[in-house]
């Protein structure tokens, strides 16, 4: 067990201005739980609002949690010591949706890669040698290495992104909506990329997203959220063809078939997509 | 072509407005060897004396050469621009920085005195603190640059804000990035074409501002070449001597102007969004 | 709405108290003692220690602001050193000629500036489009002192078509108010033609011509009324410009306004002069910000509801 | 079946930096009365410049060349006054970002019944249509959400009522480019449900503008690919899927996730798409081909009919005749 997060919440007061202050809770994640194994690829997939993208911020400490245990490699990364925290961070490398403000404009793909390395304190000369082992590993020419961002495709600037995530050897990479910004052409690039060096450097990741067609593809496991919960864990192949929660039917339902072949077969649960979107968002 | 060669080929206010800033620079750096007169070289004989060969701007009350206090004037209209926004960046950029960044009690505090500042007269607020800090060219300078430093802190806060909840920020924190590092690394660069945007469009408006102190006396004093000066003691001979009016005013339109084309060459180059005022 | 208006005049009124600290503030700030300030030497210590008792400058400082605060509501400003007349009624006549300065030079910079923009935007790029962005660019760096200062020679001197000062009729305005507009007029009619640029770029100009209206109904409804709320917001931001100008201006036309008013009292160190005059011109900008900012919101549905509270 | 609209040899050039940028170059295709024909291509390949010009709404900056002819007229040669009678009337478009596209300062009821307005004066009765309109695209609550302003409406929200709004004067011709993308997955499901019984209620044609295969499978009974401003292959949405014959359309099929990392691997596409300014010569995907010879960089390769009805643009008899 890499990761193992138990009944975690996180609230947002939302509201500003001096009537409204903070009065209104909004859960972006609810009594949370779930846990990521060793060299498995989980997917977690949900719509927008469902506290996806929250998750990640929680796991990297980024935000603070509520209520709950956030354990990585068996401690506990909320409660951790500056020192502690940096140290359990150093074994997670993310990489986010947007390709274009994934790096820093101002700074050279060669510094945007850099420059974890050498905040962890690995000598310029190694760095560099790691970095050059990155590019080759997400089959980029060395000499982008100079580019600024501007100047590489979406494609270009997300292998980037997972280079740079690389030169740390992650145990765990966390990847947010890794492929919606890009084509599919290459969408499939960036995915056979991934499934290659999970294979090849025994990382685990997980993988946020709000396509069925990409987690169906990459994930052993899925984990269902719905509104800042959990509503579905199982394996790829029994959230596929045995899903229990309605909520999951619905976004199995919806999720666009890649086959016009398969239009018919998802006309049975309409209903249920009808109960789901009669029910109210929870706010107390 | 090369991509400069382009820009400045496509741009035409950027084409204009540099050259016409060259010139004045180079008017101001070689004051000395340009002006035929020292500024404050008073000549009984030659009093009010209409553009003549020896004097193509005329000469004042004093029978001082107008020309040559003009071209000397530069010199203070730059200081004006260089002192001036250098305090206001110094404070502007810093408090916006600071807002954007660590949100809450700082940025409220911060965010109501700029829009204070911001929403009063600012001749008005500078004429307060000239009562308070005194007369004089510099202590003018002073004033209107606490007055103006509002815009600055305006955009690069809601820079900051934007930008601080960008990927690559997340990302630089999650790579344990420190917050020093991460404004000045990573936030700051990233408004730097707006902040320079802004430093050509306060320019003039700084310089006009001062000119306009000076004007009422509360600025340069005499016998400083200031343009200001000079067209307030024109008053008193408008009738008879229209020169001294008229030269030291179309130096401080050529300067504002020059000034106005490159802001607005600068600013469709780098920032077509950012509005100043 | 409701709670949008109520939470606008909130922030005036803090931003009124502020003001009104920072303008009590400055005579504390000024180098030497209050007394001193206006009190002749002659005067015998022991009676400059009366006034001091007097003036209450002996208590502490906030009991001193809101002292200050009761007799300024009571419309007590003080006395002017130079003139030894109570402060408030030298305002009482100035304030009006101010503000119809400072509204006529607004209204003139709204009615020809922005008909020009919008017209020089509808034709964009055309030879009008391109001689009036060039003349209000050259405009824009005109100083309104120095235009002021000319106009006086062309019109006053040699012409002798308008009078010079005072603020009498309204042949008086011309002058003054032209000076003032004029750099502004360049400013709205740029700004009105680069808000109706981007808003003929928006989406939803796309979709009235997809559902099939007209351009002339496209451009009055979808574009024009969506620009005019952007071009209010800029004009009333404007305001403090246009006031300080007016303040300028003036002082040259000698017109009995707060401007010329506060320029001699800086001069002379009039003391309760110019915190009067700093406070009121604050707090009238103040209210014709408040004022405007309700205006907006009744026009804009968005404004009302992201800063009421509600909404994300 | 009836042609509603066609394309013949149109070239659309955007005059940049360096010359006249190729975004379009000599399309053509047909879409029948009451089809829902998609054009699919990534970013970049001029699906959305085809969409804009047929509407006449491009920029200025652009040069058209060709016919778009619309029930025998070629609305390129129309004046402005008879285009604007033709828009919203005869065909309607909705928009990739359903916030941009409605006025925000007017209620989104007020800009349906402007629609209407253009047809019918009757105030109560063009409220009416409104309202009923809005419960025909499933708005709940629908005399009172005609009040709220678009911001108060949720995105899907947004969408239907673009959708309303263009369904009330009952075109023959809907554009939807990229209908639904920033849309949740549930809420895509739901409009793309309302786009296919608008085709099957009111008999509409649809043209769908897509760089999502899902939405193509979903909905598209025709689908034409493009690729850098060409059309490469068209064909019943079937034939795409199950037999495509160009190596482009091959390779894109090829790339969607449609199995799971034990079952294969996804193809993947090297190279890039080619910025083109000026002549080009050859066939415009030659550079990223495994099967292109060298005919395929001298000569522009046609859109040929491989079989009834389905057409594709290759120079290669041995991608043509199958392996």
């Amino acid at each position: 067990m890499v990761i193992n997060i138990d009944k975690v919440t996180k609230s947002y007061r939302v509201g500003s201005g001096f009537f409204l202050h903070g009065k209104k809770k909004i859960f972006a994640l609810d009594d949370v739980s779930f846990t990521l194994r060793e060299e498995e690829i989980l997917g977690i997939v949900g719509e927008s609002g469902s506290g996806k993208t929250t998750i990640a911020r929680c796991i990297l400490a980024l935000t603070k949690i509520d209520e709950g245990r956030i354990e990585i490699q068996g401690r506990d990364i909320q409660s951790a010591s500056r020192k502690e925290k940096k140290d359990l961070r150093s074994r997670f490398a993310i990489v986010f949706q947007d390709p274009p403000s994934n790096l820093n404009p101002r700074h050279r793909v060669k510094n945007s890669i850099l420059r974890p390395l050498l905040l962890r304190g690995v000598s310029p000369q190694e760095a560099k040698e790691r970095a050059l082992e990155a590019m080759e590993k997400v089959k980029l020419d060395a000499r982008y290495l100079q580019s600024f961002p501007h100047e590489l495709s979406g494609g270009q600037q997300q292998r980037i992104a997972i280079a740079r995530a690389l030169v740390l050897r992650p145990d765990v990479m966390i990847l947010d909506e890794p492929t919606s910004a890009l084509d599919i052409s290459v969408q499939a690039q960036i995915l056979n990329l991934l499934l290659d060096l999970q294979k090849e450097m025994k990382m685990s990741y997980i993988i946020i997203t709000h396509d069925l067609n990409v987690i169906r593809y990459v994930c052993d496991r899925v984990v269902v959220m719905y509104m800042g919960r959990v509503v579905e864990m199982a394996d790829r192949n029994t959230i596929d063809q045995h899903a229990k929660h309605p909520y999951t039917k619905l976004l199995l339902a919806s999720s666009p078939v890649l086959d016009p072949k398969d239009r018919e077969d998802k006309r049975a649960v309409r209903w249920e997509r009808r109960r789901m979107s009669t029910s109210k968002r929870p706010v107390t | 072509m090369s991509d400069l060669a382009y820009i400045f080929k496509k741009n035409r206010y950027l084409r204009v407005g540099t050259i016409m800033v060259m010139i004045l620079l180079f008017i101001a750096l070689f004051a000395d060897f340009l002006a035929p007169f020292a500024f404050d070289e008073a000549n009984r004989e030659a009093r009010l004396e209409g553009p003549s060969a020896d004097h193509w701007f005329g000469t004042d009350e004093f029978g001082r050469d107008v020309l040559s206090r003009v071209i000397f004037g530069s010199r203070i209209a730059l200081r004006v621009a260089v002192l001036g926004v250098s305090i206001q960046v110094l404070i502007g950029v810093t408090l916006g920085l600071i807002s954007g960044y660590f949100a809450g009690v700082t940025d409220q505090v911060v965010s109501f005195l700029a829009d204070l500042t911001w929403s009063l007269p600012p001749i008005i607020m500078s004429m307060a603190v000239i009562t308070i800090i005194g007369k004089g060219l510099d202590n003018t300078i002073i004033a209107i640059s606490i007055v103006s430093w509002a815009q600055y802190t305006r955009v690069v806060r809601a820079k900051t804000s934007s930008l601080k909840n960008m990927a690559f920020v997340e990302t630089a924190l999650a790579y344990n990035e420190g917050h020093p590092s991460i404004l000045f690394r990573y936030i700051l660069p990233n408004t730097i074409p707006s902040i320079i945007v802004l430093v050509s469009l306060s320019i003039p408006n700084t310089i006009m501002s001062t000119t306009a102190l000076s004007f009422l006396g509360l600025g340069a004093q005499p016998p400083s070449p200031d343009w200001g000066l000079a067209l307030s003691s024109s008053i008193l001979y408008l009738m008879n001597a229209p020169w001294l009016a008229i030269f030291p005013g179309m130096a401080l339109v050529y300067t504002v102007f020059a000034f106005n084309l490159l802001g607005e060459g600068l600013r469709d180059l780098l920032d077509p969004r950012l509005r100043a005022r | 709405m409701l709670a949008y208006t109520i939470r606008r005049l909130l922030q005036g009124i803090l931003l009124i108290i502020a003001v009104s600290i920072l303008v009590f503030s400055m005579l504390h700030l000024m180098p030497g003692d209050p007394v001193e300030l206006i009190t002749d030497r002659k005067v015998p210590p022991d009676v400059k220690a009366e006034m001091k008792r007097q003036f209450g400058l002996d208590l502490p400082l906030y009991q001193q602001y809101l002292r200050w605060v009761k007799n300024i509501f009571r419309g007590d400003f003080g006395i002017s050193i130079r003139s030894k007349t109570p402060v408030a009624s030298t305002f009482r006549h100035r304030i009006p000629v101010t503000l119809k300065l400072t509204g006529t030079a607004l209204l003139v910079e709204f009615l020809v500036g922005v008909p020009l923009g919008l017209w020089a935007a509808y034709k964009k790029d055309s030879r009008f489009d391109r001689a009036v962005i060039s003349t209000s660019l050259l405009f824009a760096a005109l100083p309104s002192f120095w235009v002021a200062v000319m106009l006086i020679m062309i019109f006053g001197v040699h012409l002798k078509l308008l009078p010079l000062s005072g603020f009498s009729s309204a042949k008086h305005y011309v002058l003054p108010v032209l000076s003032i507009a004029l750099g502004g007029i360049a400013g709205m009619l740029r700004m009105t033609k680069s808000e109706v640029l981007d808003v003929l770029n928006e989406r939803f100009v796309f979709t009235a011509y997809a559902k099939g209206l007209d351009k002339r109904t496209v451009l009055v409804k979808h574009v024009l009324y969506n620009s005019i709320i952007l071009i209010l917001v800029m004009m009333f931001l404007s305001l403090p410009w246009i006031i300080s100008g007016a303040v300028i201006i003036e002082n040259i036309f000698v017109i009995p306004g707060m401007g010329g008013l506060l320029t001699q009292a800086i001069i002379n160190q009039d003391m309760f002069v110019v915190q009067g005059c700093v406070l009121i011109i604050s707090i009238l900008t103040v209210l014709s910000n408040i004022l405007a900012d309700l205006l907006i919101a009744a026009l804009d549905p968005r404004i009302r509801v992201s800063m009421s509270g509600g909404g994300n | 079946m009836e042609k509603l609209l066609e394309l013949r040899d149109l070239s659309i050039n955007y005059l940049v930096k360096d010359g006249a940028l190729s975004a379009v170059h000599q399309l053509n295709f047909d879409i029948h009365r009451g089809e829902i024909f998609a054009l699919v291509g990534e970013s970049g390949c001029g699906k959305s410049t085809v969409a804009f010009s047929i509407m006449r709404l491009l920029q200025g900056n652009e040069v058209v060349d060709g016919e778009i002819v619309f029930q025998g007229e070629d609305l390129l040669s129309l004046d402005e006054a008879k285009m604007e009678k033709i828009r919203g009337k005869h065909i309607g478009m909705i928009f990739q970002n359903p916030l941009d596209s409605l006025n925000p300062v007017y209620t989104s009821g007020s800009q349906v019944a402007e629609a209407i307005s253009l047809d019918e004066k009757d105030k109560n009765v063009i409220l009416e249509k409104v309202i009923k309109l809005y419960e025909s695209v499933r708005i709940p609550d629908a005399t009172e959400r005609v009040k709220s302003y678009p911001h108060e409406l949720s995105g899907g929200m947004r969408q239907r009522v673009m959708i309303a709004m263009m369904l009330s004067r009952n075109p023959q011709l809907l554009i939807a480019d990229e209908p639904t993308t920033a849309l949740d997955v549930t809420v895509e499901a739901q409009i793309l449900k309302l786009l296919r019984e608008l085709r099957d209620d009111f008999g509409s044609a649809i043209l769908l503008i897509t760089h999502n295969f899902g939405i193509v499978a979903e909905l598209a009974d025709r689908v034409g690919i493009m690729y850098a401003g060409e059309l490469m292959e068209l064909a019943d949405v079937e034939e795409i899927f199950h037999c495509p014959v160009h190596p482009y359309s091959k390779a894109l099929m090829a790339s969607l996730p449609r199995i799971t990392k034990e079952q294969g691997r996804l193809k993947t596409l090297e190279g890039t798409v080619p910025r083109i300014i000026g002549e080009f010569q050859g066939c415009r995907f030659s550079n990223r081909c495994e099967h292109a010879i060298e005919e395929c960089f001298q000569r522009k390769p046609e859109l040929l009919e491989w079989r009834p009805g389905h057409f594709v643009q290759c120079l290669n008899k041995e991608v043509l005749h199958g392996d």
